[in-house]
Formats: structure tokens, sequence, C-alpha cells
């Protein structure tokens, strides 16, 4: 019987930016029926403040470390960084929503209720140190997102992504259950740190067979998770199927979420073994990108293509977590710090153009828009520099990091192997520029009204931290090399 | 004595489960599976999981389980009729998958766990709700909270899907 | 100093005058420019050689480093010692002729301008090759004057076959060029310079090569740029076609000078062809093989200038059977009678042209001897000239050469007799069916105006006399003695071969017209043989032209670059969409199928992990 | 015929719930109503409970039916969840056949 | 803040004053742009006194820390090899824009920002002393020149752009493995450093190792350059791309390649880059001969002339790996007169599009009677081009064979084989297009020079001369940077004396 059960007010603090997003869940909650339909621009507004807010506590929790609530959380850079990291995702996600929204005619409060509790959800898969607060976090994030991608009810593809992500998700999920329940047997425990030193103990070799079934089971629901090969296939089409903000709230948010908790699991439980996994993590990763980029070429639905191309990154970023090592794991966070960005800014354009009821999502709709639209076209082509990884963007120096920590783990045919990927990939990227700049706007096309405020201020903000990255990317690369260090 | 209800109870979860996998009416899929869940619930006991054995029967047999039959009543749907139309997934695909997944779980039970474990009924008591809910309002309280959020997301949820245009 | 950089700078500078210029200027500007360019260069070689005296040692100018770089070090410097003192004499000197007969013969031509232009820019590059103090600069000129020759005989641009001419030209100099690139190259590879000086110097001192070296390996590749500019066998083909150029540059460029200047080179050279016996072998071979073959082509043609070009190829092969047998001085003092007399013989045939408004066809000429009787004498001269009649100068030059032939293969003396009759047959023919039997022609024939005949009557008094100035002997501190006995039976039987030649011609052309076409048919195998030239043009064109075009154009171009390279190119795009389309089959859209994915994946992977991980 | 046992080997357990989750993932596989195979998942998820309880008796700890009881606490949130988004499905489509669920592929 | 950084600054701020000028007032934005690229190159000529002041060493280093980690630094400087290309491409700058002056008539700004980008990077790329920040500016090059092709090209110019981008993506991907590679093993990126570590012996790369790092960088070099069998890309991006893009494709990006060959593989792997010589050089020889065979079939000017590139460019390959102070100096030579012959060729062609629509042979003809100066000034160029002798290919090809032979005579006979076909192919276009009668629908269609082609042409003819009579204003500075290098590589040039060439004759 634990002695000081009582959390402390300290501890408090460090579930603080979670507890606020709640309150302010609930609190949306009981405004949404007592507001008239005209009323529900304030959601927005009240949500995104408390994301700002929550940004804040994150940040202000993060300035003392340390575990909470008998060690289940653990609130350290590392977790600090991907707090941030998925509270701005959320932020911009709302600012891409609202509009949206607004055109669909689905403004409620309840979307920003689940956005918000998935955000916590995401939160908590960052701070946890505990596989039950892990699997909680995990179910929080992904039930609400289950909901989320099926929002538009009335909208067959809506229907269809949620009803695939969550009979898929839940199968997955067994299995990490599963998987858990075995480590749980052998080790005795769910707090990581102590697999982790059960692991060291050269004491435990008998159960070193046991140990690997446990980690293949939980690396099947990671994987899933962060739609890595061969547990990808669900991606395409719920990314295709979901609402457009939401596509970029998974692709995004839940992404860095998922790889948070895989890598905080693999590189502080697992670190011990990871002889056994890491040929497969490298097998997996090559698998990955090259799926992700191949069927990319194939594609002619916006949507789905940006899918791919998430799979794809997801393969860079296993890469990454192929290295094992600190530098590989900061590498990681810099990367998705600047694949975050580009998504986003993409999204934010893909919304646009597509409109009501996402008329407009194929490659072609795309055509002329240089003329159509200069600004959104220039800016959509710096994200496609970025996501191809052109010199001067955040996505060539999250490339350049991520093949430097192969490199220095010795992994020189993933390495190479990636960037003929990324080679390959400039295809397709290249492909979208193709289409703004050098072919001429389709005839009779319904002219394109300006962006409003919230695609734009997305827009050039993401646009502005992409090159700012692709500049001075020592900033985000320090934190993130600070950070890197908890996670081991 | 151990052996012979662990044999019994063990027998009609296996038989509920394959009557699962067999039936085509959802309905009867079912109640196998409420079968399966009650039966669990004794050998829950029989590991020493009072509290978790009665929760097993009240909350999943019958609080889910109800739920379940509720919408299929809601939607009156029919058992699968055979359809003509290509089979999506062979059965000659599914089945060495599956008794390969059997094979490995299986295998390294049999090679890994050791045969001096194991169960006699009486041998823990841990489960108790006692133990259970100090347990659970100590080390575990910040998860007992938050699934307290993840009801209200499934209310939540079940609200936006479901609810009639107003 | 003597400020020789005037003497190549007054041409071009007259090049430039009338080349940028010359559309807003009048006749007699353009005349005066061109002319007065000409003669103002001429005059300053006349003081300079004056000044220089007797010429003992050579003259070098410095002017500038062109290229310094490791161990090249190249400068721009001009050199004149007696060899090039008597080349530049002719150069400037016929040139000056040719200007102003030209003025005459192009009055009514097109591009008056553009035409005086490249002559002058021809005589800058002339003056360059023949002042080079070292093998570079030489170059300069010789690349220059291909290139002038070039742009001449396309004047006439707008007839297909003048541009051909002109391609043909420059390309088969090219080859030439490649030789004497390759040359130079070893040259300074071996020698550490390219200044005569310097190379000769350090040549002297070495024993001749018995094998074949690489001195031998320098000297024929020489040999190689040498028989293109020379037109010697197997490079002579382009010269016949340049007669596609106004007559003036023909006579100018592809009789007197530029074509000497392979003699010209090879002679500078001699300091190293003398180390290398076999070279000098060769070089007598090629010689005396051009000569006898361009006569026998000269037998049969009936074009008035081919006739007069494949003259100058044979009598260029004269040049060189003496330079292969070593004598250097002969070989250039025919290069002087040759200058003259050819001229004269190609300026005469311009005048029967312009006379005759175009035609250059003998068949459609005769019994123009009364019609134009100042072309006609002067004519004359120049062929009793090459014909070898003494006193005249062809007889000089000529025995000299075949002396020395002599005393290098006796045999090839007696091929050479048998040229020389041959030459006489064919010039006297065309003479004979040029002037005398009957008009055939229906032009209305007209004499040349006296700014074109009083050119010809200076070259024919040269032609006449020029065989008296003695340049073996003036060219003997360079060359050594190359001097044989003066043997009175050799110089006999070869005069008397001219002589027969000429009966032979008068039998066939005056007494009996028809005889000639009797005997065509009666040695029809040899004589298609020679009236097509020995088939020479087709046989480049089916073994090298045509395989060339047609190879790079459908085995490499289309084949290899199309088909083979961007193939494997577009096939690795074509794998990675193919490689696409496979794995997108994963993604059927079937839930239950991704579960079996699911489930497949989790299955190797335990199996791998937890069997085989721990392998490691 | 070797001896009956007395009492019941730890193995015995997990080869149930093995045996199981393996019967939930053919459910899943095989069946094609919506519901049926949602059920399976339910089936699998009780499997691995099983593995949890047998677990902590044989750890002699609690905390594997605490993780038990959120996995049912999950699996009732997901039940509710779900068969929201299995009603809107139908809603649409006026079908629970899942393989006419994949308008989406490739 | 010192001069290069205003190099740099310069073509930048340019690009983006560029986009912010009216968009409805293309005459202004031509104007700016004018003034910015004449200003800029202005500017570039004040480097040249810094340079000769301190011949064979980096004149105007700037060197100052960007990223913490890696220790990426921003180190620029400028050098005898750097100095020419550097004010090749700022000459070229002002030039292409008056060339575009009426060519481009849509989305002006866009285009000459476009421009100014490309000057940006090919400036960054010459002078950069860090691989790091060198693979940067190569990117960086890349993106400005794919939209040139891609949005103002002729009808395949979409296919040729992403031909262009990807073949050199594919390149530059092992070479930033390489760059990383090295730097692991060093710890630096900086170039300088580098050759210090090694010349002390604390950098020591395997055999293995500095064969693999050597064949990274040389595959995207050669892809640049470009080496045959890898040159494919070229002729659809010349003849697709506009005039101006054409121009800088081959004046300006092609030396990126050559440069990149003799700043960094060289240098860095002088074993191996000997070892691997021999089969270098007989691909160089190969692309002379090959380019200038396809170059004498082709049906279109542009291509015609790009298959020349390819055969010119194998011969500063080849120069470059004869590793002998003449060969380097004439490659070095041969890549600036390559740069101005060629792209006069390029301009040239463009007037003649400009004036007939057409870049088909066949479509030509007897334009020397319609317009005589356009058809004198392209013969000069084409003479030029082929290495006529007081112009400037002449020096360079003289160099290079000259040390060519010095290595192994084979390897001058079959190269100067090449110098034959190139008259062949020049002429023969030259005769196809301006000589011959002329047909009514040239006859209407050309106009003689303008002013404004006037001012384009001269400064290049009378850089030709320059180039090719005074050598010695140019060659100093790159001879004295080859001679570094040469100690660099430690390995004396072959012997010229009488006897080891006898040798080396006889060797064969």
């Amino acid at each position: 019987m634990p002695a000081n059960f009582m959390p402390t007010a300290q501890e408090y603090l460090r579930f603080a930016p979670e507890s606020l997003l709640i309150l302010v869940g609930v609190l949306l909650m009981i405004l949404e029926p007592l507001s008239g339909p005209d009323g529900k621009r304030k959601f927005a507004v009240i949500s995104f403040a408390a994301l700002a807010a929550s940004i804040g506590l994150a940040i202000a929790a993060g300035m003392d470390p340390g575990p909470a609530f008998s060690g289940l959380l653990m609130v350290d850079g590392f977790a600090t960084f991907f707090r941030v990291l998925v509270l701005g995702v959320g932020m911009f996600t709302i600012l891409i929503s609202t509009n949206y929204l607004k055109l669909e005619g689905h403004e409620s409060g309840e979307y920003y209720a689940l956005l918000l509790f998935s955000i916590v959800g995401q939160c908590l898969m960052a701070a946890s140190n505990d596989l039950i607060m892990l699997f909680i976090g995990l179910e929080c994030s992904s039930i609400a997102s289950y909901v989320l991608a099926g929002y538009l009810r009335d909208d067959k593809r809506n229907n269809e992504s949620a009803l695939k992500y969550f009979l898929l998700g839940s199968f997955a999920t067994a299995f990490l259950l599963y998987g858990v329940a075995w480590i749980y047997g052998t080790t005795g425990t769910t707090n990581l740190s102590a697999i982790r030193a059960f692991l060291m103990d050269p004491a435990h070799h008998a159960n070193m067979v046991v140990v690997g079934a446990a980690t293949a089971l939980m690396f099947v629901g990671f994987a899933f998770k962060v739609s890595a090969a061969p547990f990808q296939m669900w991606a395409p089409d719920v990314y295709q199927g979901a609402p457009a903000p939401i596509t970029a709230f998974l692709s995004i948010g839940s992404k860095a979420a998922a790889f948070a908790m895989f890598v905080r699991v693999m590189m502080t439980a697992f670190e011990p073994v990871k002889e056994r996994w890491e040929p497969l993590i490298w097998i997996s990763a090559l698998a990955t990108m090259t799926i992700g980029n191949t069927a990319a070429l194939r594609q002619s639905n916006l949507k789905r293509l940006l899918a791919y191309s998430s799979i794809a990154h997801a393969g860079y970023l296993m890469v990454a977590l192929t290295a094992h090592s600190e530098i590989g794991t900061a590498s990681m966070m810099f990367y998705l710090t600047a694949y975050a960005l580009m998504s986003l800014g993409a999204f934010a354009i893909v919304v646009y153009v597509a409109r009501k009821g996402e008329r407009f999502v194929e490659i072609q709709d795309l055509a002329g828009l240089s003329q159509r639209q200069p600004l959104v076209a220039a800016m959509f082509a710096i994200f496609l520099l970025s996501f191809t990884g052109i010199p001067l963007t955040a996505g060539f120096f999250g490339k350049f990091y991520i093949f430097k920590a192969a490199l220095d783990s010795n992994l020189i045919w993933l390495a190479v192997l990636g960037l003929l990927n990324s080679a390959v990939a400039a295809y397709y990227y290249l492909r979208l520029i193709v289409v703004m700049y050098m072919q001429p706007p389709p005839e009779g096309a319904e002219e394109l009204l300006p962006p409003t405020i919230g695609i734009r201020v997305t827009m050039l903000v993401t646009a502005a931290l992409t090159i700012a990255l692709g500049i001075f990317p020592s900033f985000i690369l320090d934190l993130a090399g600070k950070s890197a260090v908890f996670a081991r | 004595m151990d052996a012979i209800l662990f044999l019994t109870f063990a027998g009609i979860a296996v038989a509920c489960a394959i009557n699962l996998v067999l039936q085509t009416h959802p309905i009867s899929s079912a109640l196998s599976l409420v079968g399966v869940m009650t039966s669990l619930a004794v050998l829950y006991l029989l590991l020493g999981g009072s509290f978790i054995a009665a929760v097993q029967v009240i909350v999943y047999a019958g609080a889910i389980m109800v739920l379940f039959v509720f919408v299929i009543m809601l939607l009156n749907t029919q058992g699968e009729r055979m359809l003509p139309k290509k089979k999506v997934m062979p059965v000659a695909i599914a089945l060495p998958l599956l008794f390969s997944l059997i094979g490995v779980i299986a295998t390294i039970v049999a090679t890994q766990v050791p045969s001096t474990e194991v169960v006699k009924f009486g041998t823990f008591a841990g489960g108790d709700p006692l133990t259970f809910g100090r347990a659970m309002f100590t080390r575990y309280l910040l998860p007992f909270e938050v699934t307290s959020v993840l009801i209200l997301i499934a209310i939540l949820g079940a609200v936006v899907l479901a609810k009639k245009e107003i | 100093m003597h400020q020789l950089w005037l003497i190549p700078a007054l041409p071009l500078a007259g090049f430039l005058l009338n080349g940028i210029f010359g559309r807003k200027l009048s006749k007699a500007a353009i005349n005066a420019v061109a002319i007065g360019s000409v003669l103002l260069s001429f005059l300053w070689v006349v003081k300079t050689l004056m000044g220089l005296g007797s010429m003992e040692e050579v003259y070098v100018e410095r002017y500038f480093t062109w290229i310094q770089s490791g161990f090249v070090n190249v400068g721009f410097d001009f050199a004149v010692d007696r060899l090039s003192a008597v080349m530049l004499l002719v150069v400037t000197g016929i040139g000056l002729l040719i200007h102003i007969y030209a003025a005459g013969y192009m009055a009514h031509e097109g591009g008056y301008h553009r035409f005086f232009a490249y002559l002058n820019l021809f005589m800058f590059f002339m003056l360059i090759l023949v002042l080079a103090a070292n093998y570079l600069v030489l170059f300069v000129g010789w690349e220059g004057v291909g290139l002038c020759s070039y742009l001449l005989i396309g004047f006439y641009f707008l007839k297909k076959s003048a541009g051909d001419a002109g391609k043909k030209a420059f390309v088969v100099n090219r080859i030439g060029d490649f030789g004497f690139s390759l040359a130079r190259f070893l040259i300074m590879v071996n020698f550490g310079s390219l200044d005569f000086g310097t190379v000769f110097a350090k040549a002297a001192p070495m024993a001749p090569e018995a094998g074949a070296g690489v001195i031998t390996l320098i000297c024929l590749l020489l040999l190689v740029g040498a028989a293109g500019k020379s037109a010697q066998v197997p490079l002579h083909v382009w010269l016949p076609d340049a007669m596609e150029g106004p007559t003036p540059v023909s006579a100018l460029i592809h009789a007197a000078t530029m074509v000497t200047a392979g003699v010209y080179m090879v002679a500078r050279s001699a300091a190293l062809f003398n180390h290398s016996p076999i070279a000098m072998e060769v070089v007598s071979y090629v010689g005396l093989i051009t000569a006898v073959m361009a006569a026998t082509i000269g037998l049969t043609q009936y074009d008035i200038k081919k006739v007069f070009a494949y003259s100058t190829v044979s009598q260029l092969g004269y040049m060189f059977l003496a330079l292969g047998s070593g004598a250097y001085s002969a070989g250039i003092f025919h290069v002087m009678t040759h200058a003259f007399f050819k001229a004269l013989l190609f300026l005469g045939a311009g005048s029967v042209i312009h006379a005759l408004e175009g035609e250059q066809d003998l068949r459609m000429m005769g019994g123009l001897r009364k019609k134009i009787p100042v072309t006609f004498t002067v004519l004359m001269c120049a062929a009793v000239a090459i014909a070898g009649v003494p006193p005249f100068s062809g007889y000089h030059s000529k025995d000299a050469i075949l002396l020395a032939a002599h005393a290098h293969h006796p045999w090839m003396y007696w091929v050479g007799v048998i040229t020389a009759g041959m030459t006489a047959f064919y010039v006297f023919r065309a003479m004979f069916l040029c002037f005398f039997g009957t008009y055939r022609g229906n032009a209305h024939v007209h004499e040349s105006p006296l700014v074109m005949t009083a050119p010809l009557m200076v070259l024919a008094a040269l032609s006449l006399g020029g065989g008296y100035l003695d340049v073996p002997h003036f060219l003997e501190p360079m060359f050594g003695g190359g001097h044989e006995a003066h043997d009175e039976t050799l110089v006999a039987i070869s005069v008397a071969a001219g002589a027969l030649g000429i009966l032979l011609a008068w039998l066939f052309y005056v007494i009996r017209p028809g005889l000639a076409d009797g005997m065509s048919r009666a040695f029809s195998w040899p004589y298609q043989l020679f009236y097509n030239k020995y088939f020479v043009d087709e046989a480049y064109d089916a073994v090298i032209v045509h395989p060339l075009r047609d190879g790079s154009s459908s085995v490499l171009w289309k084949g290899v670059d199309a088909g083979l390279i961007d193939g494997a190119v577009n096939g690795a795009g074509w794998l990675m969409r193919a490689t696409g389309g496979g794995l997108r089959q994963m993604q059927s859209g079937y839930i239950r199928r991704y579960a079996a994915w699911v489930v497949l994946g989790s299955v190797v992977i335990i199996a791998v992990v937890s069997f085989w991980g721990g392998a490691k | 015929m070797p001896p009956f046992p007395t009492v019941v080997p730890m193995s015995w357990y997990l080869i149930l719930s093995a045996i199981l989750f393996t019967l939930g993932a053919a459910g899943f596989l095989l069946r094609r109503n919506i519901i049926t195979v949602f059920m399976c998942i339910e089936l699998m998820l009780n499997a691995v409970n099983l593995t949890f309880v047998a677990f902590s008796h044989q750890l002699k700890q609690v905390d594997g039916h605490i993780f038990t009881f959120f996995v049912m606490v999950v699996a009732a949130a997901e039940a509710a969840v779900g068969l929201a988004i299995i009603l809107t499905v139908f809603k649409n489509r006026q079908t629970l056949e899942i393989d006419e669920i994949s308008s989406m592929k490739l | 803040m010192n001069l290069l950084d205003i190099l740099l600054i310069l073509p930048a701020v340019g690009f983006l004053s560029t986009l912010l000028t009216p968009k409805d007032n293309p005459r202004l934005t031509r104007t700016w742009v004018l003034c910015i690229s004449i200003i800029t190159f202005l500017f570039s000529l004040l480097l040249i006194g810094p340079v000769l002041a301190s011949p064979g060493r980096l004149a105007l280093e700037g060197n100052s820390p960007w990223i913490e980690y890696p220790a990426i630094r921003y180190h620029v400087g400028l050098d005898g090899l750097s100095l020419w290309l550097v004010i090749l491409s700022t000459f070229l700058t002002p030039i292409v824009t008056i060339v575009s002056w009426k060519y481009i008539q849509n989305r002006v700004r866009e285009f000459y920002a476009f421009l100014l980008a490309l000057l940006f990077g090919v400036l960054g790329v010459f002078i950069a002393q860090d691989l790091f920040l060198f693979f940067v500016f190569w990117e960086i090059s890349l993106v400005p020149m794919y939209f040139l092709v891609g949005i103002w090209g002729h009808d395949k110019r979409i296919y040729a752009a992403l031909k262009f981008f990807l073949y050199t993506m594919a390149g530059s991907a092992l070479m930033l493995v390489a760059i990383i590679y090295l730097y692991n093993k060093s710890g630096t990126f900086d170039i300088p450093l580098l050759l210090d570590m090694m010349a002390k012996g604390r950098l020591l790369l395997s055999p293995t190792e500095s064969l693999w790092l050597f064949l990274a960088f040389f595959l995207a070099f050669a892809i640049k350059v470009p080496l045959f069998p890898l040159h494919t890309w070229l002729p659809d991006a010349h003849g697709e791309a506009p005039t101006a893009g054409s121009v800088m494709l081959a004046s300006v990006l092609l030396k990126l390649g050559t440069y990149g060959l003799i700043r960094i593989c060289l240098p860095l792997f002088p074993g191996t880059a000997r070892a691997n010589a021999h089969w270098i050089i007989v691909l160089a020889i190969a692309g002379i001969i090959y380019g200038a065979l396809v170059a004498m079939v082709q049906p279109n000017m542009k291509r015609l002339v790009a298959y020349s590139s390819v055969s010119h460019l194998g011969f500063v390959v080849l120069g470059i790996f004869t590793f002998t102070q003449v060969g380097l100096d004439g490659a070095v030579y041969q890549m600036l007169n390559h740069g101005i012959s060629t792209g006069a060729l390029f301009i040239l062609v463009g007037m003649l599009y400009e004036r007939r629509h057409s870049l088909e042979i066949s479509d030509f003809g007897g334009v020397a009677t319609a317009a005589p100066w356009l058809s004198t000034m392209f013969v000069i160029t084409t003479l030029a081009s082929v290495g006529l002798p007081l112009l400037n290919n002449f020096v360079g090809e003289f160099l290079i064979l000259q040390a060519a032979v010095q290595v192994n005579f084979l390897y001058a006979a079959f190269a100067a084989v090449g110098v034959i076909l190139s008259a062949v192919y020049m002429l023969w276009m030259v005769q196809r297009v301006f000589y011959g009668e002329t047909p009514e629908t040239v006859k209407h269609h050309m106009p003689d020079l303008s002013p404004r082609e006037w001012a384009i042409l001269v400064p290049l003819i009378a850089l030709m001369v320059w180039m090719g009579v005074g050598s010695q204003s140019f060659l100093p500075p790159i001879s004295a940077n080859n001679a570094q290098l040469l100690q660099v590589m430690k390995q004396p040039a072959p012997p010229v004396t009488v006897l080891a060439a006898k040798e080396s004759v006889h060797a064969r």
C-alpha cells in the first residue's frame, strides 16, 4: 500500500494541460444546447484559447520535470515537446475547421469538444510512463477520432472512413493489449521504467522469447497507429473519407502522438532487447517508404495522394527509430515538427480548394491555380518542395537529420534506399506543381474566392515557419536534442 | 476439482466462441458471446478474481451485450445470405493464417511457460473488492478519472452520430 | 624592328573596312581599300626584305605570349628567313595581281565587297602562315586560309553545289588539320616547344631514325596535314570541286598560294623530315601517285577549270616528289614557277569564261584564237611553261625535280617523265580545243578589259622568264646543296616527253579531230576510270559518309539514345509505377482483407522476433 | 494415458485465451455482418482479459484485474461509439454487409 | 559583410523585389531586373583584383557559423577557379534578360524572379567552401531551372522539366549520403579543413570507402556535366527550354558538374580519381565522338547544339582527368569558352526562332540573303565553337588535347576526331540554314539584327575574340589554382622529355 497516495499539487500541475482541456470540453458540451444556430462561432474561439492556454501550462509543467500520479505520468522534455506539438496541431486544426464546418452546416460544440478530448488523449500518450495510462490515452484519442472521422454522418465517405477506422483500429488494439498482457505476465509490471529494469537484469534471459512475442504484438498495435507497413492499409481509405480538417488532424496529430508512444515504449522499455526488433523496424521502415511513395505515383485524388505521402513520411520517421539513438530520436522529433508544419499548410490548401462538399479534391482541380490564386499556389509549391526535401525548407533538414542519424548508426543501405525513395517521391510532388503552374486553368471553372482568414493564417504561418526552419533549424533541433535524452 | 471446473467451462467458452463464429445470424452470435462471457466469469472466480468476475457478468454480459442485442433488434437485420458474388476473403486463405497464429502463440506458451506454474483455487484472493478498490483509488487514481472522460467521449460520440436533426 | 606585323595587318585592315562598311562603299572605294592594302603590304614586304639584306640567319620578332600554361608556352611570333622571303614575295606579288584582275572579273557580280573582304582576309591568314615563327601561329594561318577557301568556294552560296564544295573543302582540310594538330602536340611533348628555332636546334644533333620512331610519327602526321592542304592522294578530292568558286579565287587560293602551304610546311619541317627516311619515302610515293593519278584524270576532263585543277593537283604531286627526294629547294622553286604559270592559266581561263559569258565546257569553245588574241597569247605562254618547254620557267623547276627524283629512285624519274608528257598533252589539248578549230558555242565573244589583261601579261612574262630566278641556289644555305650533276640526257628525255605530249595533242585535236573519241572508245575501260576520277568520291560516299550519317541517325540517335538509354531511364520510371500498381493491390478497400494482412503480419513478426530475433 | 491432473497448469489458461483470441480473429476474417465482426472484437478483448487475470493470479497481484477493468470500460465505450457508427452506416446504405463498405480503394 | 555576401545578396534581393513589382507593368519589371543584373555583373568585376592579388589561395573568405549541430558553417570563398565562373554567370544574366525582352510575354515577373533565383543558386555553388552549403546551393539552383523549362518551354516542356529534375535528384541523393558519411568520418563539412586533415593524415579513408564516396560524388556531377551515357536529359531540357533557359543551362548549369569534379572529387579522393581515370576518360572520349555524331543528324537546331555540348563537355572532362597542369587549365578555360560560344549559339538560334517560330532546320534556308548580319554573327559563333584559332574554343581544346597527348597519345588521337566532326555538323547546319535559295516562308520573316540584338551579340563576339587571342588575361589565376590542386594531389605531371615521351609513344 503506497503511503503517498494523495497526489501533490505539483503532480496536479503536471496534469494541468489535460485537466484544462477536459474542463473546457465539458464546458462546450454545456454551452452547446444553450447557444442558437448563429452562436456557434464562439466554440472555435473558446477551444482555440483553451489550447493556447494549455500550451502555456504544458510548458510550465515542463519547467520542473518529474513523474506524477505514482509514476503513471512522466512529464519530461520529451513529453513536453510532443504535448506542445499536438496542442499546436490542434490549434491549426481548429483554424482550418471553422469555415469548413460553416460550409457543411455542421458547426457544433460537440465537434470541438471531441477535438479537445482527442487531444487530451494524445497528450496522455505523449506523457504516460505506464502501459495502462498509455492504453487509456490511446483509446481516448482513438475513440474521439473514430467519431470525428465520421462526423458528417450523412456523407457516405465519412461513414465508411469511420467504420474502417473503428473496426480495424479496435482489431489492432486487441493485438496491442494482448502484447501488454504478455509483458505484464512476464515482467509483473506495466511501468515502462520497471520493464526496462527487468529486461536489463541478466537473470531474466530465460523469458526473452516471451518478451519477444509480446514486443511483436505491441509492435503490431503501434505500427498500425503510425500506419507503418504492413499495417498501413487503413490509412489511405480513412484519410480519403474523413472530413479534410480531420484528415489533417489524424495524419498529423494522431501520428505524432502515436510516434511519441512508439518511441517511448521502444526506447524506454524495450531498448535492452533492441537487437530483436531493430531488423524488424529496418524492414518495416523501408517497406513503408516504398509502399507510400510508389503507390502515390498512381493517385489522382488529392487527399488520397497526401495520405500515401504521409505513409511515406512515416517510413522516414521509422528510419530515425531504426537508428535507436538519441540523435535519431531528436531527428525524428524535428522531422515530425517539420512534417506537421508542411502537412498542415498543405491540408489547409486542400480544404480551401475542395470547397463545399469536397467536390474538388482531384489533382486536376488544381490546374492553373497559379493564375487563379497565385499566393495559394506559391504556398502550396513551398510545402510541396519541402515535402520533396529541397534545401531552405524544413523538410530538407528533416530528411537530412534523419538520414544523418541513420548513417551515424551505420544504416548506410537504409539511408541510400531512403534517399532514392525521396527522389521517387519528387515525381508526384512535382506533378502537383506541374498541374498548378504549367497547365492552364480549366475552361469555365467557377472562380475561386480568396481564402478565408483561418486558412490564410494557417497557410502563411506554416509556410513562414517551414522556411524559417529551413534556414535556422537549430532552435527546434536543440530542443529536440535536449528532450530526446529523456526517452531512453 | 479445479481441473474439472476449468475443463468444463473452458469447453463451454470454446464451444460458444466457435458457435459465435459459425452462426450466420447476429442474434445467435450475440447469445453465444454471452455464453463465452459467463463461462469466463467462472474462470475468473477460479483465478481468484471475485470482483472482476462480478463486473464481467454485470457490465459485460449484462450492459454491453444488451446494447448489442438492442441494436441488432433495431436494425432487424437478416442473417448473411450466401451471395453469389466473388469471395472477398476465401476460407482457404483465412484458415491457414489463423492456424499459424494459434500455432505460434501456443508453441510459445507450451515451450516458455514453466509447467510448475499451477493455478489452485484459493491460493490467491487479491482480487477481492477491497484490494481492488484500494489499488484503484490510490495507484490507479488517474486512469480511473480519465476513464470518465472516455465515457464522456462515448456519450458525446453516440449523440453526435445518432441524434436526429434538430 | 621591321614591324613584320604590318604585312598581314594591312590586308586585315582592308578586310575589316570592306567587311563592315563595304555595303555602303562604292566599287571604286572598295577596290581602293582591297587592292591598296595588298599593294601596301607587298611594298612593305619588299622594303623589309631589302632591309634584312642577305638573311644569313633567321630574323624573329616576338609580340606577346599567346598561351601559357604549365610547360606550354607559345608566343605570337613572326620570323623571316630565305624560305619565307620567297613565299612572301610570291604570295603578295601574285595576290596583288589577282586582286587587280578580280576588280575587272567580278565587276558585275553581286556581293562585291564581300568578295574582296574575303580575299583580303585570305591574304591576312596566308601571310601569317608564311611569317609564323612557330607551329601554332603557322596553324593559325593554316586554319585561316582553310576558312577563307571555305567562304570563297561557297561565295555563290545560292548554288547548293557551291555550298557543298565549300563544306567538302573545309572538312577534308579538317582531316588534314587533325594530323597536323597531333603532330604539333607530339612536337610539343617531345621538344618542349613549338618554336621552329628551338625544335630544329633540338632535332639537329639527333641521329636519323632507322625504324619508326616518334619523329617518323610526327613527320607522317605532318604529311597528313600537308596532304589535306595540298590536295595529295587520298585527300585530293576537295580541290577539283573547289572550282565552284570564282575564277580569281581558283587562281589565287587553289593554284598559286594556299595549296602550296603544305609544301611550304614540309619544307619548313625539313629538319625533322631529314631524320626520318621512312617519312621521306612516304612523301615521295604520295607525291608520285598524286602526280600520275591527277594527270591521267586531267587527260579526260572537259571543264576547262577542272582540267587545270587536276593539273594543279598533279603539279603539287611533283612538288611532294621533290620534297620526298630531299630536294626541298627544287620543290619550293616549283612552287614559285607553278604559281606563275598556273595562276596565269586560271586567270586566262577566267578571261575565256568571262569572254564566253560563263561557259566553261571545252566542247562549247574552239577557234577563239582570233576572237580573243591577248588571252590566247598569254595562255600559250603559260602552256609552254607548264609543258616544260625550254627555256621557260616550268622547264627549270621540273627538271630540278626530275633529276632529284632520279637520284632518289631512278624509276620515279621515268614515271615522272611520263607524267610530264601527259601534262603537256592535256594542257595543249585544252588549248587546242579552246582556241583552234571552229567555234562551237553561240555566245557573243569579246576580249576582256585591260584591268584583267594587264595582270595576265605580267604573269606571262614571269612564267616565261621566271625560271632564271635561281631560287634553289638562294635556298641552299637552308637545305644544303641538293644539286646533282646536271645530266643532259635525262633533261633531254623529259623535254622530249613534253614535246611528244604536245604533238599528240596537236594530232588528236587539230589534225584529226574525232581521233580522240576513237581512242576513248578503244580504251573505254581506262577512259571511264580516268573520266570518273577513279570513282574516289563515290567510294568515300559509300564507305564513309553514308554509313556515318545513317549509322549515327538510326543506330546511335534512335537506337542508343532514344532506345537504350532513355529506354532504361523511362523503364526505371515505369518499374516504379508498376511497383506502385502492384502494391496498391493491397489497398483492396475490403476491411476483412486488411484484417487478414494484419494477422499475417503479426504471425510473421511474432515468429521472427521471438525465435530468430535472439539469434543475433 | 497420463494421470488426470488435480490442479490446472498455468499454460492451460493461456492456451485457452489464445484459442479464444484466434477464434475472435477468425470471426473477424470470416463473418460478413458488421455487428458480428464487432462482437468478434469483443471476444478477442475477453481473451486478453483472461490472460490478464491468469497472470495476475500467477503474480499474486491485483494490477491485472485493474487492467481488465479498464479494458472492460474501454470495451463499453467502444461499443457505444461503434454501434453508433454502425447505425449511421446502415442509415446511409441500408446494409450491414461488410464487403459492401469498400467504395474507397487503391 | 564582405564582398561575397553582397554578391549573394544582390540576386536574392533582386528575386524578392522582382516579385513585388507591379503585375501589369512588365516593362518596369524587365528594366528593374536588367538594372539589378547589370549591377551584379559590375559588382562581380570588383572581385577580380583581390583574386589576382593572392593567386592559388582563397581570396575573400567569409566564414561564420550557421548551424550548431551538425557543425555547418556559412563558409564562402573565391579563388581563381571560381572567379571566372562567377563572372560568367553574372555576365550572362543581363544578356539573357535582354534576350527574353520580347520572347517572354506572359508571367513576366515570375520568369525574371526565377532567373535571379537561378543566379543566386549558381553563384552560391561556385563560392561555397562547405560541402553542406555546396549541396544546398546545388539543389537550389535546380528549382528555378525546373520552372523556367516547365512554364515557358516548348511543347514537351513538362516531360523535359521532370526528366531534368529527377535525373539530377537521383544523383544528388547519393551525393548527400556521401557528404554525410564524410562528415561522420571527419566531423566537418569544411572543404579546406577536410583537405588539411587529409594532408595531415588525420582523415584516413580506406580504399573501398573513398571509392564509394568518389563514385557517389562523381555520379552526381557526371549527370550534371553531362557525361555519356548520362546525357539524355540534356537534349530534352535544351530542346524544350526557352532561349534564356537553354543559355543558362548550357553556359552555367552544366559547369556546376565539371566545377564539382575539380573542386571536390579530385582534391578529396586523389588516389581514387587516378585509379579510375582510365574509364572516365574513355567515357569522356566516347561522349565527344558520340555527341558529335548524333548532333550531325539532328533535325532540330537546339537539339543539335545540345548534343554539341555533350561533345564539348567531354573535352572538359578529358582535360580534368589528365591530372596535368595543362589539362586542368585547358578544362577550366574550356568551361568558360563553352559558356560563351554555346550560349551565343543558343541565343542566335533563339533569334531565328523568334523570326520563323520553328527550330527545325528544314524550315529554314537562304537566311544569309535575308539577314546577312545575323548570318555573319552566326557563322562567327559557329567557327568559334568548331575551334578555329584566334577564337576562344581553340585555346581550350589545344591545351586539353596537348595534355591528353602527354598522358596517352591514343586519347588525343580519338578526341581529335571530335574536332573534325564538329566542323561537319556545324557547317552542315550553317549551310542548310543560311545558304541556298531563300524560300518565301523565310524571306518575309527575316528582318536583320535589331539594335537590341546587336547589343546582345557584340559583347559575346568580342569576348570570343578576346579569349581567343588574349588568353593570358584569363589563364594566370586559373593556372595558379590548378598548380595548387596538383600540389594537393601530390603527383608530378608525366615528364615531358624526349626519352619519356618516346617510351610513352612506344608503350602503345
